[in-house]
């Protein structure tokens, strides 16, 4: 009689072993939970003993603080010498921009930055949070060019650092943007004419390297140019920029457009909207949605690649960093220098990466609603 | 019967035909689809159109508002002929709705949103005007109280209602339905089914490709089978069932019935 | 018929554009005079290039010299893809191991290999091989003939012998028999059930045969050892720190994205599969290379084709550190000849040519794994 | 002419200098262009415009250089550049008083204990591509019948780096930038050795494009002008004591007696601003490259001729 | 009646018997899953597992064949014991066919090879021997005419039944089915039922979680029912659904049948 009740009240939960729960577990499960998982760890655990106290000693203990002076440093390279960052860093943030002006470009990157972090907001995804955007720029314009509102004039080739970076980013992809939409539009034009154009386009230019297309920018513009005209050579990069980052965001957007079922430009059409307006109102809203992790991923390669733009000699963060180490009094302080901007370029791509995770977790829930 | 059934079709080839197929005939690559179809339907008529799966009722039906070409033949809209000529076929799709089996319905879009879409940017009329026009249909379709929820929050049978309203927002002169219920769990057939029946009742044009017999018998003015791409046989909806001329006509109905 | 005209207005604005450029061009050489054509690839280069796959000497032509170029990158390309792809996946798979400390370390190795510029991790990677390794004569000898050095890695090399190129043949042989050794073995699990140690037979084979011709052909073991003569070794083979500063640049870069590529795809398998496959008593092996890999591929092959291209495509950045690529040499050759047309049209040709070759192999692989559905 | 002429009327120099080569042209800590070549561009635009900041650098690598100025990005080339007779001819370029004579050596560490190039066979040298030095390398290689190997890098300061890390046992490029180099970059100066042998000839001039004639004089003019005054004994502190010099070529240079400013179609006092505003050439050596500067160059070939060395001002008159 | 069944259920744990569970216990961290379970299944037993959603039965079914790890207690399948020893896991494995709710058949393999993959690799039988019993198995399935096709391209009903016949290809002495039906459209429960009938009928042994009280009526010798990770009552049947002796399956049953 009692089996068949096998308990005739509810049995209380016990406290699971100290094998499932607790700090004993959690070593046993997450680090010895197989004979080769304990011997990863112990590996890694050597590895990281080995490693950690040279690059501490270098990074901290023996390193030479802000304010050492140079020959403090060359005395002995044992540690880093941090007082080469703090003497070149409005260098390198500002490259050749007029000393007493580089609040502006500290100004226009602040800018930028609350631009970029509102942008981030789904709230903001309005049609006016573009005139926003157009105010900010045509802001910065007047903060880096001057000439207005009393600020003095600066021309653009003595930008640099870390503002041209940003702008070039963000220019070169705010205007390969549109363009990208009307080459992904084209790869899927059933026109043939038009579809041939964009293809050669599109896989031209993502067949060579970038810096072969700055190189060009470089050398070779002025040969194509009428005699005499030269055009500036922020304008050649930015070029150069948009015309890669357009290839590359086309079809990041394509991808978008192949996820849109038929039924949706059958509707659309069925309704008597036209091309364009089938396209602006009914599909891009769409495909453009879908495509906003791989565009963000390109926006961060693009963001690091304008390092290469140090091909041509401007002078990007990259660029900045290098020319500082042209000083005859600093020459030498390369791995300060690289760690610095490397620590730059590495906190804005990590939002980026980090944000364009959460936006596809996000998007991807809204989706399923 | 029989010839009364032709003397009417004859009748319709008249001049008051709003729709006019004349020995149309379409083409998948090397598959003929569409077999010298002749059809001609007058404002106001209901037809139903029926046959096995794959005899090209879809593909009729959308060649009708030129989501497909013809190849040959020709194929008369409101008076329009449906050519290459983009200007004509976005004329012709003004006055011709159509519902999709698989609703395909804008999911960016709100339900009130989707019905507005058209009438502002094709008819280009005010919003205010639009979004009165998109409740009356909605109301009519009963689903106004859903009008600004997104598609994907609504249940089948409600999204094709919603489509429906949707088509109806542009004003068509015609209707075409593609299997609109055979998408839809068995439940909310009839939600769609009514409405389309209200619909019949309001003298629309409709053309409507469906296997649910219910529904043929009890608005149709003409049911159509089709096999193979030809139209085999044209009848009222009491002749067809209960007295069909075509052998192939016989065993279609007797395996879409004993379902 | 509006469509028509659009199409030929924009493939007219196309050619117009490029009869312009080409136009302005010519225009601005013959203005200039300078000299345009191919003539200059049979002219004697007269500089020299620290490595090569092929003989090379300052006095051979600037064709050649491109060549050897080109070979350089496509070595670098090659071992790079291989390299990446072998990193790429170990981390991949580490980011999902069960012990935390290595995924945690996987994660870190992707974070931050992905956010910083290939250009500064080539810099910092030809600084750290170039300052950690031992000089010429405190050359690191961890085997016996094997030189760990500044001047990078010697090892030896056996001299010259007719049996060293009869035991190349053995290797094609030994190759061809394991391959038809496969065929056999499956073909006879199929009869008689029996799995055959395909590994391990093949394995055996193509190591086994030439082996086996050297020990026949007299086992010779005079080897060119290399030695230090003056500056540096003397015999031997080489691999640079450029090279290895390239290569492992770029792999270590390019395997960060490799892994995120693998791992997705590992992820998008339904965990579902493997419980399916272990519970029919399937090891984990073999639910690894019959389900679960098959089904990940084709998640994994596009994107990875992509890194594949940029992995190619970023070897261009060898002619910061020192590694004479073919952009390396081209910028050479362009600055002494002054033909800078001729030299990036060369330079984009053969990027283009490389990866328009890889994506139509990976296109085709993708088409052969794609899944069949309704 | 034609450029000289758009230079007036833009109202400054558009120079061409090196993306960063210590001493001669690099940015400093507030990003103000220095340099030697720099300093040239400057006494120009002095000289023209009696402003040294009505100049603007253009940055360029050695890539970019001859393309830049043959399409008249820049108006004057300052950058480390060698005359050579193709650069003169098919480059189009016409090249203003060397401003710094200097030859191809080799560095080599001491611990190897070599002592001249002869012994170099096998070595691997470090070089900077896109130069001259690599070609000459080759050269002087093969006319001694020896191996080498060579580590082509494309910035100075990666080439520098790999020397000093022991990635090559040698390093070439301009004597200068060896001795430079050994100086500031050395871990340890006395640890490495320049030996003796100048494979090259290496005068780097500051070059304008052919076809404006009266633009080549003035830059031409100007350089000799800062020599002359160095053998004069002017400098910028002291010039405006020669004001009463009753030495006639002095007072020509200054401007007292005029004439010269107006056959070079500038101001009368063009010279005296140049040394006023710039310095004279063993001011602006010793400013930027001399022994006092981390790069610690001796005078040398640069010295006046009257010192032994090569630098000889035409005369002014 | 009582009696009997607790007299059967103490036969049942002599050494006939083909899995046994004593005192098994589980947690998922902090949560305690699996209470002191004690259960035993002779061979060719049929047994029907229920109860409330969360209440371990999946966790139990998959216990047994060790994709999960119990903490405390034993599982003995066919003399085995489940300890981390992994030859043993995949000799127990072998013997025991799993059914999932959503099936997890491998998309990349035809029917056949799915059926097939296991036998070649894990039994070493020839492809010939091992093609044959599948077809044999998928003819016992019925499905046999769609041995070369894709899962991808088969209804769900005739997916699960592909499942079936690949646990039954190994031959094992025992199938779990976990919810196997849940997942399917209405129509199709009927065509898995039936072939888990027939299976039943030639006296496999199983454990069958589900909620087809149908089938646990027609085919089961004992019904358990869990709730909160203990087995509270286990009974024939009969008893089961007329009897219940706890409150609390009494308002399952009460829930589970109005439904
Ligand atoms: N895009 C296409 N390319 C080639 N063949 C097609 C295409 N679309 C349809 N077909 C073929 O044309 C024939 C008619 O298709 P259609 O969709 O008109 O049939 P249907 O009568 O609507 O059938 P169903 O009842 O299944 O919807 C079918 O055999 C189909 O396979
Ligand atoms: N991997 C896991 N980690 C933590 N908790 C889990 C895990 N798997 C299951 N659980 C929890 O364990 C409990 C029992 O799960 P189980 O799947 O066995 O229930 P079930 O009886 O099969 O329910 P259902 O009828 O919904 O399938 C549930 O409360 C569930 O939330
Ligand atoms: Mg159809
Ligand atoms: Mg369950």
């Amino acid at each position: 009689m009692t089996e068949n009740v096998q308990h005739a009240g509810s049995l209380p939960d016990e406290r699971p072993p100290i094998t499932v729960v607790g700090p004993i577990a959690w070593v046993r499960n997450n680090l010895f939970n197989t004979w080769y998982n304990a011997l990863l760890t112990i590996s890694i655990i050597w590895l990281l003993y080995k490693i950690i106290p040279g690059l501490l000693s270098w990074l901290v203990i023996n390193a030479h603080g802000f304010s050492a002076p140079v020959q403090e440093c060359r005395a002995d390279y044992s540690g880093a010498c941090w007082s080469f960052v703090s003497e070149k860093l409005r260098f390198i943030l500002f490259g050749t921009f007029p000393y007493d002006e580089q609040w502006r470009p500290l100004l226009t990157i602040m800018i930028f930055i609350g631009l970029l972090a509102a942008s981030c907001d789904k709230r903001f995804w309005k049609p006016w949070f573009l005139a926003v955007w157009a105010g900010g720029l045509a802001l910065v314009s007047a903060l880096m060019w001057g000439g207005v509102l009393g600020l003095t004039y600066v021309e653009n080739s003595l930008w640099g650092g870390l503002p041209l970076t940003i702008i070039l980013s963000v220019v070169g992809l705010a205007v390969a943007f549109p363009m990208s939409i009307l080459l992904a539009l084209g790869r899927r034009s059933n026109l043939p004419g038009i579809k041939a154009v964009s293809v050669a386009y599109i896989e031209l230019i993502r067949g060579v390297p970038l810096i072969s297309l700055l190189f060009m920018a470089s050398v070779m513009l002025p040969l194509f140019l009428p005699n005499g005209v030269t055009i500036d050579k922020l304008v050649r990069a930015q070029v150069a920029f948009i015309l890669f980052a357009a290839a590359y965001m086309a079809e990041a957007i394509r991808g978008g457009l192949q996820a849109i079922p038929k039924g949706q430009y059958e509707a659309a059409d069925g309704l008597g909207l036209g091309y364009w307006l089938k396209m602006r109102k009914i599909i891009l809203p769409q495909a453009l949605a879908i495509a906003i992790p791989p565009l963000v991923n390109t926006f961060i390669s693009f963001f690091k690649d304008t390092s290469l733009v140090i091909i041509i000699g401007l002078y990007d963060l990259l660029g900045t960093a290098k020319a500082a180490l042209t000083d005859p009094t600093w020459r030498g302080f390369y791995k300060e220098a690289y760690l610095f901007i490397g620590l730059i370029y590495w906190v804005f791509c990590f939002f980026m990466s980090k944000y364009s995770q959460w936006l596809e977790k996000d998007l991807n829930r809204a989706r399923r609603r | 019967m029989a010839t009364t059934t032709s003397a009417a079709a004859q009748r319709q080839t008249g001049t008051d035909a709003i729709i006019q197929c004349v020995g149309v005939h379409k083409w998948y690559g090397e598959f003929h689809v569409l077999k010298d179809i002749n059809l001609s339907v007058r404002k106001g008529e209901r037809i139903v159109v029926c046959g096995p799966s794959g005899s090209g009722k879809s593909t009729l039906i959308r060649c009708i508002n030129r989501l497909e070409e013809h190849q040959r033949g020709q194929i008369i809209v409101d008076g329009i002929e449906l050519t290459n000529n983009l200007k004509n076929i976005e004329l012709v799709r003004r006055e011709v709705g159509m519902v999709f089996q698989h609703f395909n319905l804008f999911p960016h879009l709100t339900v009130l949103e989707n019905c507005t879409l058209a009438p502002i940017w094709v008819r280009r009329q005010p919003k205010a005007e639009a979004e009165a026009t998109a409740m009356k249909y909605l109301e009519r379709v009963q689903i106004a109280s859903q009008a600004n929820k997104f598609p994907g929050q609504l249940s089948g049978g409600q999204q094709q209602r919603v489509a429906i309203a949707r088509s109806l927002c542009m004003s068509p002169k015609i209707m075409l339905f593609d299997e609109p219920t055979s998408a839809l769990d068995p439940e909310m057939v009839k939600e769609v089914l009514d409405v389309m029946i209200g619909l019949a009742e309001t003298g629309m044009t409709m053309l409507c490709v469906t296997h649910e017999m219910g529904f043929a018998k009890s608005v149709a003015d003409r049911v159509i089978f089709m096999d193979r791409g030809e139209i085999v046989e044209q009848n009222t909806p009491d002749e067809f069932f209960t007295n069909p001329r075509s052998e192939r006509t016989r065993l279609f109905l007797s395996q879409i019935l004993s379902h | 018929m509006r469509a028509v005209v659009f199409q030929v207005l924009i493939i007219g604005a196309v050619v117009l554009l490029g009869w312009w450029l080409v136009h302005n061009t010519l225009d601005n050489l013959a203005r200039r005079s300078i000299a345009t054509g191919f003539g200059f690839l049979e002219r004697e280069a007269s500089f020299g290039i620290g490595e090569s796959m092929i003989d090379y000497h300052p006095r051979d032509s600037y064709g050649r010299a491109f060549l050897v170029g080109v070979l350089n990158t496509l070595k670098v390309s090659v071992i790079g893809i291989i390299v990446a792809t072998v990193i790429g996946t170990l981390v991949g798979i580490a980011r999902l191991s069960s012990n935390w400390l290595l995924a945690k370390l996987a994660s870190l190795y992707v974070e931050v290999v992905r956010n910083v510029p290939p250009l500064l991790q080539l810099f910092v990677w030809y600084a750290v091989i170039t300052e950690s390794m031992p000089s010429v004569r405190e050359a690191f000898n961890p085997l016996p003939g094997v030189f760990l050095s500044q001047r990078g890695i010697k090892i030896p090399v056996p001299e010259s012998d007719p049996v060293w190129n009869w035991m190349i043949v053995a290797l094609l042989v030994g190759v061809a028999a394991a391959i038809a050794m496969t065929r056999w073995a499956r073909a006879r699990q199929a009869r008689t059930g029996q799995p055959f140690p395909v590994g391990l037979a093949s394995l055996g084979l193509i190591f086994g045969m030439p082996l086996l011709t050297w020990l026949v052909g007299g086992a010779p073991t005079a080897m060119d050892v290399p030695r230090v003569q003056g500056f540096n070794f003397v015999g031997g083979a080489t691999m640079s720190p450029e090279f290895f500063a390239i290569l492992f640049g770029l792999s270590i870069y390019t395997a960060g994205f490799i892994a995120e590529v693998v791992r997705s795809g590992i992820v998008a398998v339904n965990w579902g599969q493997t419980e399916a496959a272990r519970s029919l008593g399937l090891s984990s092996g073999n639910t690894l290379r019959l389900v679960v890999l098959p089904q990940a591929l084709r998640v994994i092959v596009p994107p990875l084709t992509s890194q594949y291209l940029n992995l190619t495509k970023n070897s261009s950045l060898a002619l910061a550190i020192g590694y004479p690529d073919l952009v390396s040499i081209a910028n050479t050759t362009i600055n002494q000849t002054g033909q800078s047309i001729e030299g990036v049209a060369m330079i984009m040709g053969t990027y283009l040519t490389i990866s328009l070759g890889i994506s139509l192999f990976m296109n085709w692989y993708n088409k052969r794994i794609a899944l069949v559905e309704r | 002419g034609q450029t000289l002429d758009a230079i007036k009327q833009k109202g400054f120099i558009q120079c061409g200098v090196n993306t960063g080569l210590a001493g001669f042209s690099n940015p400093d800590s507030s990003g103000n262009w220095t340099g030697l070549d720099v300093d040239v561009c400057r006494a120009v635009a002095v000289a023209l415009f009696n402003d040294p900041a009505k100049v603007k650098f253009t940055p360029l690598s050695a890539q970019q250089r001859f393309p830049a100025i043959q399409s008249g990005e820049v108006d004057i080339l300052s950058r480390n550049t060698t005359w050579t007779l193709t650069r003169d001819t098919s480059v189009g370029l016409n090249f203003a008083p060397v401003t710094y004579y200097d030859g191809q050596g080799f560095m080599v560490s001491k611990k190897l204990g070599v002592k001249s190039a002869k012994e170099l066979n096998g070595a691997t040298v470090c070089v900077q591509s896109g130069t001259t030095t690599e070609l000459n390398l080759a050269d002087y290689f093969r006319a001694t019948n020896m191996q080498y190997n060579p580590v082509v890098i494309e910035s100075v300061d990666e080439v520098n780096a790999a020397f000093f890390a022991g990635r090559c046992d040698v390093l070439t490029t301009d004597a200068s930038g060896l001795a430079g180099t050994r100086a500031a970059v050395a871990p340890n100066p006395a640890d490495y050795v320049i030996l003796p042998e100048i494979i090259s000839k290496e005068p780097l001039a500051p070059a304008v494009r052919h076809g404006d004639d009266q633009w080549y004089d003035l830059v031409t003019w100007t350089v000799y002008a800062m020599i002359d005054a160095e053998e004069n004994g002017i400098t910028s502190k002291n010039i405006d004591e020669f004001m009463n010099s009753k030495n006639p070529s002095i007072q020509r240079l200054l401007g007292v007696s005029p004439g010269m400013g107006k056959s070079l179609g500038v101001d009368e006092k063009w010279a005296y601003n140049v040394i006023k505003k710039v310095g004279n050439y063993g001011e602006v050596f010793d400013r930027n490259v001399g022994p006092n500067t981390a790069l610690k160059l001796e005078r040398g070939l640069n010295a006046l001729w009257t010192k032994g060395g090569l630098q000889y001002a035409m005369p002014l008159r």
